[in-house]
């Protein structure tokens, strides 16, 4: 271990937690904990992407009618605001890491911003769905399919953007308690890492949307 | 094993991590890995308990084939089936699946690295939280009607059954973060708090088993998350994927639910062979044999025991070639397991070998597994396992690999860090007893199984024709001395609590970390952070006399 | 930090604008070749599943830091996708070598079928 | 090794039952052999190195060779073993194109088979002895297994699609079917007889469908079939009510019974009748439409049995 010859003892920093030797120590072992979960946040969702891939195989005539009821330029939308809230994300990492502590409010503002962009098109999306009867499983209500099954893919549109959903609304409480912590100055060059580990959470939402944006829209 | 400078006698009226602080609320809003230990203890032996009921009620019932006791029919099938059900459940999710690693894991990995404490003490206390969160889930299943899908939940019968699946599933969804999150803090325990001077093969084998487990927590139990969600909308919403009525696959549930509950298995005995590897040599005085084999074995089986689900499924209705593929890869996930045992009996081998409660049990774990993994062999064949599966066969292995394997693993690894948890020594006559009816107790229950199931006896039955009644008569008088035997050791380590603190801080003679601080540790564990200078399984000189104390 | 790492944070700011102009070009690109009708659907699937792996590799590398950090990161993100891809190749392998049995062609016995007469000795 | 065979498993009831008893026995041995290896090595180094104060143990830390040793050799014999597996597996799994084939239907919690020419029977098959019968499952509901432990086969029935189990019996008599994948209240009730008949025993069979009922009374016929056809799965004969099923026939013949429409009828043989051909026509107040018809599963003369047993139990 890199740590053997730092042993620091007494030390005064109140940013490092008593079971650690160090800084450099503590910010490592944060970090691996996080990409563990962010491993299993893949997992999780993977279940669903393998899930949708199996029926889509199954029924692939009712997903490819099924999904031209999505909005293509709308999901494009989604995407590059996402994009831009990931570019802001890893922007506001670089303003803690180099003690830019106004610059970083103003750009987590921003990811905030465009999270909210992004569920207020996805509000948009849904109540049309809604409207047209393009429910999962046994609400699905709409008239003149010519082909079975294509509730399966809505099922599967609801639970996927459903789960993300709720992955954006997390991000953006997490994204407020960074703004509060903020604010009152508590993140700087010498201590980042709650910022960084939610940048990190926030890029993998960013990184499954990627990938939901051509299976679910894009779909030939 | 560590160069500890100077080791102060001890005095009786020390703090340690049990009296530093008092009260409920100290307890419940603790971030010490030792005091989230005992909780955990605590709360899994409850459910064992309870667990250990509903298995003592299915064997009454089964005693005889018209479940007739004192002249009165005990339980109707619909009754029996939510028995049984319960028994896995409880067993599985609440009380196995947790039990080595949250409980004494929790409690002595970090003492074992020379760590303060876990990587993530606070998310440590949530997963013990969740973990509680779950469990009134679960009960809450049972109290209003409980479930009768057995603990497999196998689609269409559990997407269409009226008793509590949704609230039942719910719980197992809940504890499987419980079980992620503590994992994840594992994982990152053993990478970065390790003590200076520990590389990775200085590192005790308990902990080399805990690792491998948690890689299956972090990357199997997700699975099972979602498919139990998906499960749970099925049953609510009709989202069309496992129903076959519209259009969903029964046997895709089988797959999802095995990626994690195959994997899980090895969550449950990883633990387990970690325990004995620790036991075998402090009780043979002996360095143990074949250190990174048995190392790398745990990983290989961590992530081999990835490919191999669908030995579950050879009749399922999945395809020939899948089940010809994942019997070929159980074999190969056969051979780790056999390399530990051969080179525990090497570590024996040449010994200096004492009998003492710990190794009683670490001895009846390597009998009792062996018997699960050569039955195993049956099982992966797949002629035989066409005639096999879904019998009593299938009951009896999994019983001797769970709990003649890691019940009786968790049991050894509970008397064996005993002083170390709570500064007593239990009586070692009422142990060495105890042990010796849980072990004939248990063979005598399940070794009748393995008959029952080859004559073609299956599985999860109220009702069986009449020529299988001795048999099961057997199991159940079994089943009774097994439930004296496990009584005698809850008596035996509970009755040590009234006594004063007598345990020295190491009383077997152990040669790892957790050996050097005092019984009970003290609330960060050590009096000075300690440094490595060798191995965790030296015996060459004999134990400086201040620690022995 | 390392003067290393302290050089290139100096540069982040340009590398990570690079970079989101790259993603939004992929997307574009992925929107335009969906609208092309290639001769088979999967080519599609396939061309939208490369884009958007690239976009995703580019995320985790630069934004997520992985292409400085510690390469354990990396594995542990890595192991993620990896036994995703043995659950799903796993289904695969089951479902498309399922046998298919040749249905029998009697009528399975429905609940409550609509009555046909029957001889008193149903003989054939 | 007969005796071991006979104490382990059941009857062998085809050649495939007696080759994977072969390969059965073969393993009993083989873990035997490494079952009683390491328990030896175990008991011998616990009382040879019992413990003696002042020792200090030698310092082995591995053997290389020990240790693939014990790898290598396990992996040669597992790999004997998946073979041997393997080959009997795909004997079991595709079927001679000669066979005889019977459709089944799973159902909670009765199996119902139906043969090439029509006939059809309820929880009870007649086979032909040495000829080949490959039995082609679907499910109504839920998931079953067809077990027959006497053939040493088994197959899961799963809804939604078909799956194909078979043997060639070569011993007469009576075999059983039990149901192996857990299925709800009625699993362990759902059973069936395969009766291996010689070829003309078979032929009689399947022209007359039995000779039972002429050495019996009607009444005890009906009780015969109230056992082999599932009606005992849900109805009870001594005025109890099982949970989930349907009404006792204690005492029903004669009573005028109150249904969900509120009208009542008398329940005599019409009535019993149309119970059991059009079962959802009256429900009987309290109790759900959940029987499935019999129509055309049951002969005139059964119905005859079933009613006049039905009558038997009167008050």
């Amino acid at each position: 271990m890199s740590t053997t010859a730092q042993l620091v003892q007494g030390h005064h920093d109140p940013t490092l937690q008593h079971h650690f030797h160090t800084k450099e120590q503590q910010f490592e072992t944060s970090k691996l904990g996080m990409w563990l979960f962010l491993a299993t946040e893949i997992l999780l969702f993977g279940g669903l992407f393998v899930g949708f891939a199996l029926m889509q195989q199954k029924y692939p005539q009712a997903f490819l009618l099924a999904h031209h009821h999505l909005d293509r330029s709308l999901g494009a939308l989604n995407t590059v605001v996402l994009l831009l809230s990931s570019f802001t994300m890893v922007m506001a990492v670089w303003a803690a890491q180099t003690s830019r502590k106004k610059l970083l409010v103003w750009l987590l503002l921003a990811t905030m911003a465009c999270a909210f962009i992004f569920l207020g098109v996805k509000y948009f999306e849904y109540s049309h769905k809604f409207h047209e009867g393009l429910l999962p499983g046994k609400f699905y209500s709409h008239k003149g399919d010519t082909v079975p099954n294509q509730f399966v893919f809505f099922s599967f549109y609801f639970m996927m953007t459903g789960l993300h959903g709720i992955h954006i609304l997390g991000g953006i409480g997490a994204i407020g308690w960074l703004v509060i912590r903020a604010l009152k100055g508590d993140f700087d060059a010498n201590y980042y890492t709650p910022v960084d580990l939610i940048g990190l959470y926030w890029h993998l939402v960013d990184l499954i949307w990627i990938y939901l944006f051509p299976l679910l829209y894009l779909i030939q | 094993m560590a160069a500890v400078a100077h080791v102060p006698a001890q005095a009786h009226a020390q703090t340690n991590y049990l009296n530093a602080q008092k009260g409920v609320w100290s307890w419940m809003t603790t971030v010490d890995h030792k005091r989230i230990g005992i909780m955990y203890l605590s709360l899994i032996s409850t459910s064992f308990f309870l667990g250990g009921i509903f298995a003592l009620l299915i064997r009454l019932s089964l005693l005889n084939p018209k479940h007739m006791v004192f002249g009165k029919v005990i339980f109707d099938a619909e009754t029996y089936n939510r028995i049984f059900t319960l028994h896995g459940v409880v067993m599985v999710f609440l009380f196995i699946i947790p039990s080595i690693p949250a409980a004494l894991g929790n409690f002595v990995l970090p003492l074992m690295l020379g760590a303060k404490d876990v990587a993530f003490p606070r998310l440590n206390l949530l997963s013990l939280y969740i973990y509680f969160v779950g469990a009134v889930f679960g009960i809450a299943a049972m109290v209003t009607g409980g479930v009768d899908t057995g603990w497999t939940f196998y689609t269409p019968y559990s997407t269409t059954t009226n008793s509590q699946v949704t609230l039942m599933t719910m719980a197992a969804f809940i504890l499987g973060f419980s079980s992620i999150f503590t994992g994840l803090n594992f994982i990152a325990t053993i990478h970065k708090l390790r003590a200076p001077g520990m590389g990775w093969f200085q590192m005790p084998l308990f902990c080399w088993g805990i690792y491998a487990t948690a890689i299956i927590q972090v990357l199997a139990t997700p699975v099972l998350g979602i498919t139990l969600v998906l499960l749970m909308l099925e049953r609510s919403f009709q989202i069309g994927i496992f129903d076959p009525r519209i259009g969903g696959d029964p046997v895709l549930f089988q797959h999802f639910f095995w990626f994690y509950s195959h994997p899980a298995v090895y969550i449950m005995i990883l633990p387990g062979m970690a325990i004995i590897s620790e036991i075998i040599p402090t009780f043979s005085q002996k360095t143990i044999f074949g250190y990174r084999s048995i190392a790398f074995s745990s990983v290989a089986i961590a992530l081999v025991g990835f490919l191999v689900w669908g030995h579950h499924m050879f009749v399922s209705g999945q395809s020939p070639l899948a089940s010809v593929i994942f019997s070929f890869l159980t074999f190969l996930v056969a051979i780790p397991s056999g390399i530990k045992i051969f080179n525990w009996l090497a570590t024996m081998w040449r010994g200096n070998i004492k009998l003492d409660a710990p190794m009683l049990y670490a001895i009846s774990f390597l009998l009792l597994f062996s018997i699960g993994g050569l039955t195993g062999i049956f099982l992966g064949a797949l002629s035989v396992d066409i005639h096999l599966t879904d019998t009593y066969f299938v009951v009896a292995h999994f019983h001797y690999v769970m709990m003649g394997g890691t019940v009786i693993a968790f049991i050894a690894g509970l008397h064996y860090w005993w002083p170390k948890m709570t500064g007593r020594m239990y009586s070692e006559k009422i142990a060495r007893v105890a042990c010796a009816l849980t072990f004939i107790g248990f063979n005598v229950t399940f070794m009748s199984q393995f008959l029952l199931g080859s004559r073609g006896m299956p599985r999860r039955y109220y009702n069986y024709l009449d020529q299988f009644q001795p048999l099961h008569a057997f199991s159940t008088y079994g089943s009774w001395i097994l439930g004296a035997g496990l009584g005698l050791t809850a008596i035996c380590l509970l009755s040590s609590l009234r006594k004063a603190p007598d345990a020295p801080r190491n009383p077997w003679g152990g040669r790892t970390l957790e050996w050097t601080t005092q019984s009970p540790p003290i609330e960060h564990n050590f009096d000075v952070d300690p440094v490595l200078t060798h191995g965790p399984y030296d015996y060459r000189k004999p134990l400086p006399v201040e620690v022995e104390a | 930090m390392s003067h290393n790492q302290q050089a290139e944070t100096a540069a982040a700011p340009k590398v990570y604008a690079a970079t989101l102009l790259a993603l939004l070009a992929l997307t574009a690109i992925t929107v335009a070749a969906a609208g092309i009708h290639f001769s088979s659907g999967s080519v599609n699937v396939v061309i939208a599943l490369s884009i958007a792996t690239i976009k995703a590799s580019l995320v985790a590398l630069v934004f997520m830091h992985l292409r400085h950090d510690k390469p354990i990161n990396a594995i542990v993100a890595i192991s993620g996708f990896l036994f995703l891809a043995l659950l799903l190749a796993y289904c695969v392998i089951d479902i498309d070598t399922r046998r298919t049995i040749v249905p029998y062609t009697a009528k399975v016995p429905e609940k409550a079928a609509p009555a046909t007469p029957v001889e008193a000795d149903t003989k054939k | 090794m007969n005796w071991m065979r006979s104490l382990m498993l059941p009857m062998a009831g085809s050649v495939h039952a007696r080759e994977m008893d072969n390969f059965y026995i073969f393993l009993v041995l083989l873990t035997t052999f490494f079952f009683v290896l390491v328990a030896g090595l175990t008991v011998w180094s616990v009382v040879r190195y019992r413990r003696r104060p002042g020792v200090i143990t030698p310092h082995i830390t591995d053997n290389m060779g020990l240790e693939l040793t014990w790898s290598v050799i396990p992996l040669l014999i597992l790999m004997g073993v998946f073979f041997w597996g393997v080959r009997g597996f795909l004997g079991a799994t595709v079927a001679p194109g000669n066979s005889l084939e019977i459709t089944v239907t799973a159902k909670q919690w009765v199996w119902s088979f139906e043969y090439p020419d029509g006939t059809r029977t309820v929880n009870e098959v007649h086979v032909p002895v040495g000829k080949p019968v490959r039995f082609v499952m679907g499910s109504q509901d839920v998931l079953h297994s067809f077990f027959v432990p006497t053939m040493r086969v088994k197959q899961d029935v799963v809804p939604g699609r078909y799956t194909d189990v078979w043997f060639t019996p070569d011993v007469e008599g009576l075999h059983r079917v039990a149901c192996a994948e857990y299925c709800g209240k009625g699993h362990s009730d759902m059973a069936a007889k395969i009766y291996v008949d010689s070829q003309e025993k078979y032929q009689h069979w399947l022209e007359e469908g039995g000779d039972e009922w002429k050495s019996i009374s009607p009444v005890a016929f009906g009780k015969l079939l109230y056992e082999s056809k599932g009606c005992s799965t849900c109805h009870t004969v001594d005025g109890s009510r099982m949970a989930g099923g349907g009404p006792s026939w204690k005492g029903v013949f004669g009573r005028m019974e109150m249904m969900s429409d509120h009208k009542q009828y008398l329940a005599d043989e019409n009535y019993i009748r149309e119970s059991i051909l059009n079962p959802q026509a009256k429900i009987v107040m309290g109790y759900e439409p959940i029987m499935p018809t019999y129509q055309g599963l049951l002969r005139d003369r059964e119905l005859n049995a079933l009613i006049a047993y039905i009558k038997s139990l009167r008050n």
